[in-house]
């Protein structure tokens, strides 16, 4: 029983992790449509990007705050440069740039801070409140923060102007258009959008994993499974999914013949078997058109 | 959007086109055949590689640009027909070659059988589904029940018999081999893709919906092709297998199915013959990106990436059907 | 008499055969691929990408080694031309890079090649080949087997060995200790795992009680490490790389578990390792070395070091110091080095090769005082010794002596 | 009465095809004109070339200033509302939000809150499937939510494109009075393609008649419908 808390609490320490990339995932979806397949190297690179801040001097929430407003620019700025001529270019070119951006960060953030790991510090104390080991302050700090996060996401695209527009831009951009919508500024704002909250994620998991070039590549898989389980179209979903992927692959490792050796493989059969079920995903909605 | 279907084109062009096609066929096999004559025993290898990888995009190709079904999970079949071949080799020493066409048998019951359930996801989440697939492929493979099989993490070595030709070198011998086996893999895909089943698989691609009230099994055929693309993939691992001489699992990472998804848009989506331009640019590329600066490879690969998407957006098939267009076009005004 | 004939034996089992006849002409010169009068071309495959690219570093150091031995009129007279390639960490790729090196660069030997599969690709080929495949960078088990592979040779103490080590002194001191082991999925782990195990021989299985894998693309290995706790072990033995020994190292003291820590030499740094982890939460952790670790202030006044130092700052202003890569490498180009001015003129491969099995209680700067490289032709294992050191919090002490184990 | 929308030479390409061959026309303020013709004739050409949703020479001007060369959304902005071809309904949010994106460049809070009740009160069936995930609704009701989106803009013109495409008779009926009334107690310039000729005229005062790209005839409502040829060609008596 213990070991079996041990591991759920374990779970929900490391479905954070992967509910803070879910959230970054759905707010690029929401915005173009599509997966960034770079969204982990960019929330990596920022991350580099504060740690080079605190690296100077700088007071943690300053650096904090300063890598969020970086981080959108940067965002923004992706889009406007790198995407921009290629709008009306079919979906898999997209994703080749996806690709080539992975690997311009990963391999841009090797050449500048090299591949050694660096410890990252946590804007938490170190000592829980109460006398526990289940789980450490940061990681409780860490869901504090992304269920906050949702919930500025969950206001920002139910009652913001800006917010409805971006998920009409993502959704029907000729339509958009035609209401007075900027389409390619909503891109981008999503883009940026996506950036901050990406860097935010990738703040607060450099603690536990480290800071590396190669920090994210595995955890965006699971980012991935979390936000498809839980449905593209529903951050609240995303996170749900986030917490549930960390929680039942934890819970997994207890199983004998799985052990931890499969724990990817359970995140493959994890998504693939909620797909089947639910194309949607557990909280997306069901697109349903009536002619 | 640019020339999704090289058929219509081709139509758009007229009678010219297709004897252009036949001065490049002509053309590009003759060169092919020289080849291992005009350079080193490496290079050679190098581009007995690049056909390989040629062969497993093609095999891409089928599912994504002929059938509209994504994967980035490809080098997990590649996986798989480069252990049936390893595994045949090493345990019950068949020769090498009587292990391609079991090797693309397995495969093809692997595609076929992923292929079933990747029927009810649609894009995005297949592209996400096989992406998992790829990623959990080295894992499987390093399992422990299978690893007396696949010897785990250490890989099995491979001992392919020499060339039995005497005056080709063995690279020579191995790259004539694949290209053989490279042939036949282009004109079963081409026969594939002009017949009654090609029409099928395109129209699913085109209107799914439509496809069906036409009469067409689309779930058959989307199995199908899934099984069929698993099979050419399998076969290039098969070949890669015999190679290299050595199979891993860390061979086979998520990478290599990246690597493939790259070639396919940089060769050209729905062209069969761009799969070749394909390989021969994941497998240069990098190399060259590499010689430019050794830190900043990838990152110099990533610029050669955007560089590609935004020259030829419709791959390089796209841009040399564009320039034969209008060479085709010019003399008749 | 008897080594010298058992010698012969081997040499001509070894395919060297062609060796005992040149030695008669020894005096004059010899060459292989690659070396002229004025220079000797070496090939070298690394990680530069991908994965694993954190030793890039060592492919550096290596080569500004080099430069410095050039600078200095390089060996015997000879400019040593280092092609570094990268394979990514790829085996293929490794494949396709020794053949470009051996075919296409026409370099004399492949040296420091790095990672067990990357090096289990090329292994078979090489010695088809016949071409040196010196001092790879791994220490499996399997590079020291000069009967089947007369042409492949480690470096470093074979992972087994040193999990060996580690048993005997567990054995020794705490024989009633009840062990959790943590190990990367893959023969890395996995040997350090044999070792350990074959050396605590029947007590393995009473002392064992639990064991966890990983796998480099886990996230974190958090769970793992709360189901060791869980198995009621006093003592945990963790063999990781070093991002996975960092984290390691912080859960293990988070969730208040304060067992015998044994840490794998593979993640025996200061600055890669236990800073981030936390020089507090790394108290007491217990590793081996047979190099100095550079920010380890025991060897600030080593003369040793400080011709590294001076040498970091002239070849590597921007390199980092305090990592134990550019100690490593800087020590691995010495043996090979070694080698070649032992070679003499006769740099032919299997003259090198028989050099490179000659060395006689060679010692690399760097490597700790009392540990010594040896190889024969029937040894093909350089470093077998290493000593046990404990973090006192801020540096490595040593304890006892240091330590040889014999490789099987 | 002054002249709202006023369109000289247009001319279009999709790809390499002209799709209009300089078309000249224009509308008067509170007016609504139709544009007549057959399948591919270029009505709905010119309602894009309108909003600069496609490549275009030529000249359009809205109330005086020039709007051939901006982008769409700016277009929109100068008050000309679009119902598309096909409703461009966004599925995925509800129909209250359908109308709020209807305003998205408005940002009188208050008068948008207003017109909303006004949208209701022209179609009560909107009201009841406020909070319905909009794509779930019927082709009728998504015509009407198309017309209410574009009438949340305040528009001084708005632009429909075949809204009776697909619709029951009876719906069509209902739809027409509704545009109407909209035209008259709004005071909106309506330009309205439609494949059925007889509706069209029914509605509007000024017709155009498209011929692949070209105007081949225009005049009152009453002087098209009563031309010969275009009764035998369109109205089909």
């Amino acid at each position: 029983m213990d070991l079996f808390l041990q591991q759920l609490f374990g779970g929900l320490a490391t479905g954070a992790i992967y509910a803070s990339i879910a959230l970054a995932v759905v707010m690029i979806y929401q915005a173009i449509d599509h997966f960034n397949f770079a969204q982990g190297e960019m929330a990596m690179f920022s991350t580099f990007i504060a740690w080079q801040l605190l690296d100077w001097g700088f007071p943690y929430w300053a650096a904090f705050f300063a890598c969020i407003v970086i981080s959108f620019l940067g965002g923004v700025a992706i889009e406007r440069i790198v995407f921009k001529p290629i709008h009306n270019a079919p979906v898999l070119s997209h994703i080749i740039v996806f690709i080539a951006l992975f690997s311009i960060f990963n391999s841009v953030a090797g050449f500048i801070w090299d591949y050694t790991i660096k410890a990252y510090p946590s804007p938490f104390p170190s000592e829980t409140p109460f006398e526990t080991t289940l789980i450490g302050m940061h990681q409780l700090g860490m869901i504090a923060i992304v269920l906050a996060m949702l919930g500025a996401i969950y206001v920002f695209f139910r009652f913001t102007s800006v917010g409805l527009a971006m998920r009409a831009a993502a959704a029907n951009p000729v339509s958009a258009r035609l209401v007075g919508v900027s389409v390619d500024w909503m891109l981008a704002l999503g883009w940026g959008l996506a950036a901050a909250i990406g860097a935010v994620a990738g703040m607060l998991i450099a603690p536990i994993v480290f800071l590396e070039p190669n920090m994210m590549l595995g955890i965006l898989l699971y980012g991935f499974a979390g936000a498809v389980v839980g449905g593209l179209t529903s951050p609240g979903g995303a996170v749900v999914g986030g917490f549930l992927v960390g929680v039942i692959e934890n819970l997994a490792s207890l199983v004998p013949f799985i052990g931890s050796e499969l724990k990817l493989t359970v995140a493959l059969v994890l998504i693939v078997g909620v797909l089947l079920v639910r194309p949607f995903g557990l909280f997306g909605r069901v697109v349903v058109n009536r002619v | 959007m640019p020339t999704r279907n090289p058929a219509d084109m081709l139509q758009i062009a007229g009678i010219e086109m297709v004897s252009w096609r036949r001065i490049w066929l002509v053309a590009g096999l003759v060169i092919a055949i020289a080849l291992p004559f005009l350079f080193e025993g490496f290079t050679v290898f190098q581009l007995t590689r690049a056909l390989i990888y040629a062969i497993a995009i093609l095999g891409l190709n089928l599912l994504t640009g002929f059938n509209g079904q994504f994967s980035l999970g490809h080098s997990a079949f590649f996986a798989i027909g480069a252990y049936t071949t390893a595994i045949m080799m090493d345990r019950w020493e068949v020769a090498y070659y009587w292990t391609i066409l079991p090797a693309a048998a397995v495969c093809f019951v692997a595609g076929f059988l992923f292929g079933l359930p990747a029927l009810r996801l649609e894009g995005l989440y297949l592209a996400l589904a096989t992406f998992a697939l790829a990623t959990a492929t080295p894992q499987i493979l390093k399992y422990e029940p299978v690893a007396k099989f696949t010897g785990g993490v250490q890989g099995l070595d491979v001992f392919p018999d020499d060339s039995p030709v005497s005056f080709l070198s063995n690279d020579q011998w191995w790259y004539y081999f694949t290209l053989v086996v490279a042939l036949i893999a282009f004109l079963v895909a081409w026969n594939l893709v002009r017949g009654r089943t090609g029409r099928a698989m395109i129209a699913i691609r085109d209107n799914p919906i439509a496809s069906k009230t036409m009469g067409i099994n689309t779930a058959l055929y989307k199995s199908l092709t899934f099984g069929v693309s698993a099979a050419f993939t399998g076969v290039a691992g098969a070949l890669e297998a015999i190679v290299i001489q050595f199979v891993a699992p860390d061979s086979f990472t998520f990478l290599l199915a990246v690597s493939f998804l790259v070639g396919l848009v940089v060769g050209g989506i729905g062209s069969i013959p761009g799969a070749i331009f394909g390989g021969l640019f994941i497998l240069l590329i990098p190399n060259w990106a590499d010689q430019i600066s050794q830190g900043l490879s990838w990152a110099i690969y990533g610029l050669f990436l955007i560089g590609a998407v935004y020259v030829m957006p419709a791959g390089a098939a796209g841009l040399v059907r564009l320039v034969t267009m209008r060479l085709a076009k010019k003399p008749s005004g | 008499m008897s080594t010298y004939s058992k010698y012969l034996a081997l040499a001509a089992a070894a395919a060297l055969g062609g060796m005992v006849a040149s030695q008669a002409i020894a005096a004059d010169k010899m060459y292989g691929p690659g070396v002229t009068d004025t220079s000797i071309k070496i090939g070298h495959i690394n990680p530069y990408s991908g994965p694993a690219s954190a030793y890039g570093t060592i492919g550096k150091a290596i080569a500004a080694y080099f430069k410095k031995v050039n600078d200095e009129g390089g060996v015997n007279g000879r400019m040593i031309d280092l092609v570094s390639v990268d394979d990514g960490y790829s085996p293929p790729k490794t494949k396709e890079q020794a053949r470009k090196l051996i075919e296409s660069d026409g370099v004399l030997l492949i040296f420091q090649s790095l990672g067990t599969p990357t090096n289990s690709a090329i292994h078979t080929y090489m010695n088809k080949k016949e071409v040196p495949q010196l001092f790879v960078a791994t220490g499996a088990a399997k590079w020291g087997d000069p009967q089947n592979f007369p042409w492949t040779m480690g470096w470093q103490p074979n992972y087994q060995t040193e999990g060996a080590i580690y048993a005997n002194w567990l054995l020794k001191n705490h024989p009633d200790s009840k062990v959790a082991i943590l190990f990367q999925n893959d023969d890395y782990g996995k040997d350090y795992l044999h070792g350990f195990e074959a050396a605590l021989g029947d007590k393995a299985k009473t002392m064992i009680v639990a064991k966890e894998s990983y796998e480099v693309t886990d996230p974190t290995i958090d769970s793992q490490v709360v189901a060791l706790k869980a198995s009621g072990a006093d003592t945990f033995f963790n063999v990781t790389t070093p991002k996975f020994a960092a984290q390691a190292i912080k859960k293990v003291a988070e969730i208040g578990w304060k067992p015998i820590h044994l840490l794998n030499n593979v993640s025996a740094s200061v600055s890669a390792v236990l800073k981030p982890a936390g020089l507090e939460n790394s108290v007491g952790v217990i590793t081996t070395q047979y190099h100095m670790d550079p920010t380890d202030p025991t060897w600030k006044d080593n003369a040793e070091m400080k011709e590294w130092n001076a040498w970091m700052d002239k070849y590597q202003p921007d390199g980092d110091k305090a990592s134990s890569f550019n100690a490593y490498g800087y020590a691995v180009a010495q043996t090979m080095e070694q080698v070649l001015k032992q070679a003499g003129d006769n740099l032919t491969r299997e003259n090198v090769m028989k050099e490179a099995a000659n060395l006689r209680q060679f010692h690399a700067k760097l490597l700790l005082p009392g540990v010594e490289i040896t190889t024969s032709p029937t040894d093909f294992f350089p470093i077998e010794s290493m000593q046990m050191v404990r973090f006192n919090g801020t540096t490595w002490e040593l304890f006892g002596d240091v330590v040889k184990a014999e490789s099987s | 009465m002054a002249t709202l929308l006023e369109v000289r030479n247009l001319e279009a390409f999709y790809g390499q095809t002209q799709a209009l061959h300089g078309i000249d026309f224009s509308l008067e303020d509170g007016g609504i004109t139709t544009l007549l013709g057959a399948n591919g004739a270029g009505k709905t050409t010119t309602l894009r070339a309108i909003c600069g949703m496609i490549t275009t020479s030529g000249e359009v001007n809205f109330a005086g200033t020039p709007v051939m060369g901006r982008k769409t959304e700016d277009i929109v902005r100068q008050g000309i509302a679009h119902v598309p071809e096909g409703r461009g309904t966004f599925d995925r949010i509800t129909t209250e939000e359908n109308l709020r994106l209807g305003a998205y460049t408005r940002r009188d809070s208050a008068a948008v809150a207003e017109d909303m009740e006004t949208v209701f009160s022209y179609f009560p069936r909107l009201r009841e499937r406020r909070n319905q995930q909009a794509g779930t609704m019927s082709g009728g009701e998504q015509q009407m939510l198309a017309v209410g989106r574009a009438l949340m803009l305040r528009p001084r013109l708005m632009l429909l494109d075949e809204p009776s495409f697909g619709l029951a008779p009876l719906i069509v009926q209902e739809l027409f009075e509704i545009l109407r009334t909209i035209n008259r107690e709004q005071n909106v310039s309506m330009l309205l393609v439609e494949q059925n000729a007889s509706l069209a005229l029914s509605l509007a005062d000024h017709a155009y008649l498209l011929e692949t790209g070209r105007v081949v005839m225009s005049g009152t409502s009453e002087e098209i419908a009563s031309d010969e040829s275009v009764r035998q060609a369109y109205l089909g008596y």
